[in-house]
């Protein structure tokens, strides 16, 4: 797992790519978070765009990196959601957990009407 | 036929028994969903093994062997250690607290595969997984596809 | 550190060891283009496997030793067949015939890895080639090629 | 290896997709070339941009398809060569058989000038 971070109209987009399954993976991308909660940057947008795959272990980061924005009344959207992470959505149900967009200005537009 | 592969016990190999897959299954009928569906449960079964089997040493391997023919895939992944009380548990359940970060592993293999099961084997632990494609006409390019078909 | 592989003696898998090593070596220190020459080098191995060693019976494997560390790649290529005459052949020489349509296996092998050697061991016949990174620092992306060079 | 065929400009364009590897794939080329000889379609550029790799045996079947057009005074060009391929091509010299293109259209035009 990679992560590239950026910055748009307030909104921080950070770029995963590789593999998200565990071991060095979750305090990378729980830290990340973590560090932009602190900063006071609570909107964030997660590009899963270059993600190869995800397993269980990689939904758990992702739900981890989550709870980490909400407990802090920050938000987390998804874009950019392949075909074979978008089945894991489905079948674990985390897409009722997951606002996913089909683009970033999508993704960007939605903090705006909340 | 029958390809096998062993890799040591750290996050960093799961991607390559998912390769293997994918460039196996391209040689089969299975459509794009599938081989995602089959690759994604073999990724849990070997990050079951690597973590809980084989307590991430290194130098103990997982092993896969995986056998196969144009209407199926029957995966079993091997690791070095005891094993757990398969039979008590319900796979058919997902964490019904969708906050809960972890357990969702062997749930996401018995949704996906066509066939699921656990077993002990001259001191290895090892869960089998069957995936069989729905349709064997593959859309778009069935040419190796068909060449293998041909032979049996 | 190690990763074991085997296949039937048919073409039709000559895409898995090329993928595996893809695989492997984006998580270690080798550009793009060594990794190119490693995995062509070692798809010439495999193919005069199973066409000269295994005479191409899909039930004889061709077997892969793939050792490895941030350092080098080393790979083994076993068959079961009888082997060459490899003492008396000069692998530096290319085809001067530019038309011939066969012979440069060897050759794109001896030029692309830094070291290549041929032998017999317990009924079988092995060639071993190595492949060294010219640089340990990754163009681009080193993440991951950092990750396991701190680990010796 | 699989090869789909069209038409530009009175060239035939085999479009080269999968692996170019000895096996099957040496008699479907040659006898996709012989047959277009055979129609009297000697100028023909060969896409190789759908290849992932071509190992020695490869090589003899495009030797050999390149050979059957000049023996009929034909002619094949390639086109979207891969530095995986351009690598083996330096190597083994045939950059001096091959007559390779950046595009289909310097490829096509390259026809008319002769
Ligand atoms: N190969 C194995 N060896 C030992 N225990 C295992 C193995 N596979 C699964 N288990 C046990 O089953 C439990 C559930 O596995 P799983 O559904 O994959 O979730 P998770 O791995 O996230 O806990 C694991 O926590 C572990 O206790
Ligand atoms: N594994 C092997 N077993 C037996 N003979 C081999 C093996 N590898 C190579 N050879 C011999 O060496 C020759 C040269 O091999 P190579 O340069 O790869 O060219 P090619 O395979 O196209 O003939 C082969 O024709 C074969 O006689």
């Amino acid at each position: 797992m990679k992560i590239k971070e950026r910055e748009r109209d307030g909104v921080v987009i950070l770029e995963v790519s590789g593999k998200i399954m565990g071991g060095p993976d979750s305090e990378l991308f729980t830290n990340t978070l973590k560090t932009l909660v602190h900063q006071g940057k609570k909107r964030v947008v997660v590009d899963l765009g270059g993600v190869s795959w995800v397993n269980s272990t990689g939904l758990g980061i992702l739900i981890s990196g989550y709870s980490t924005l909400k407990r802090s009344n920050g938000e987390m959207k998804l874009v950019n959601v392949s075909d074979r992470i978008d089945s894991i959505f489905m079948v674990t149900k985390l897409y009722s957990v997951f606002d996913s967009y089909k683009s970033e200005d999508e993704a960007i537009a939605s903090f705006a009407v909340e | 036929m029958k390809i096998e592969l062993s890799f040591p016990s750290s996050h960093m190999f799961l991607g390559i028994p998912d390769v293997v897959i994918q460039e196996l299954g391209s040689e089969l009928p299975f459509t794009q969903t599938e081989l995602d569906e089959l690759s994604t449960s073999v990724i849990e079964g070997c990050t079951n093994a690597l973590e809980h089997g084989n307590k991430m040493v290194d130098e103990v391997p997982v092993r896969l062997e995986i056998e196969f023919d144009p209407t199926r895939i029957e995966i079993t992944i091997f690791d070095q250690g005891e094993g757990f009380d398969f039979e008590s548990i319900d796979f058919s359940q997902a964490p019904t607290d969708l906050m809960q970060e972890r357990g969702r592993g062997i749930y996401i293999m018995h949704t996906y595969c066509d066939e699921l099961s656990f077993f002990r084997q001259n001191g290895s632990f090892a869960v089998r997984m069957v995936k069989i494609p729905r349709s064997r006409a593959k859309d778009g390019d069935g040419g190796d596809a068909d060449a293998i078909a041909r032979e049996d």
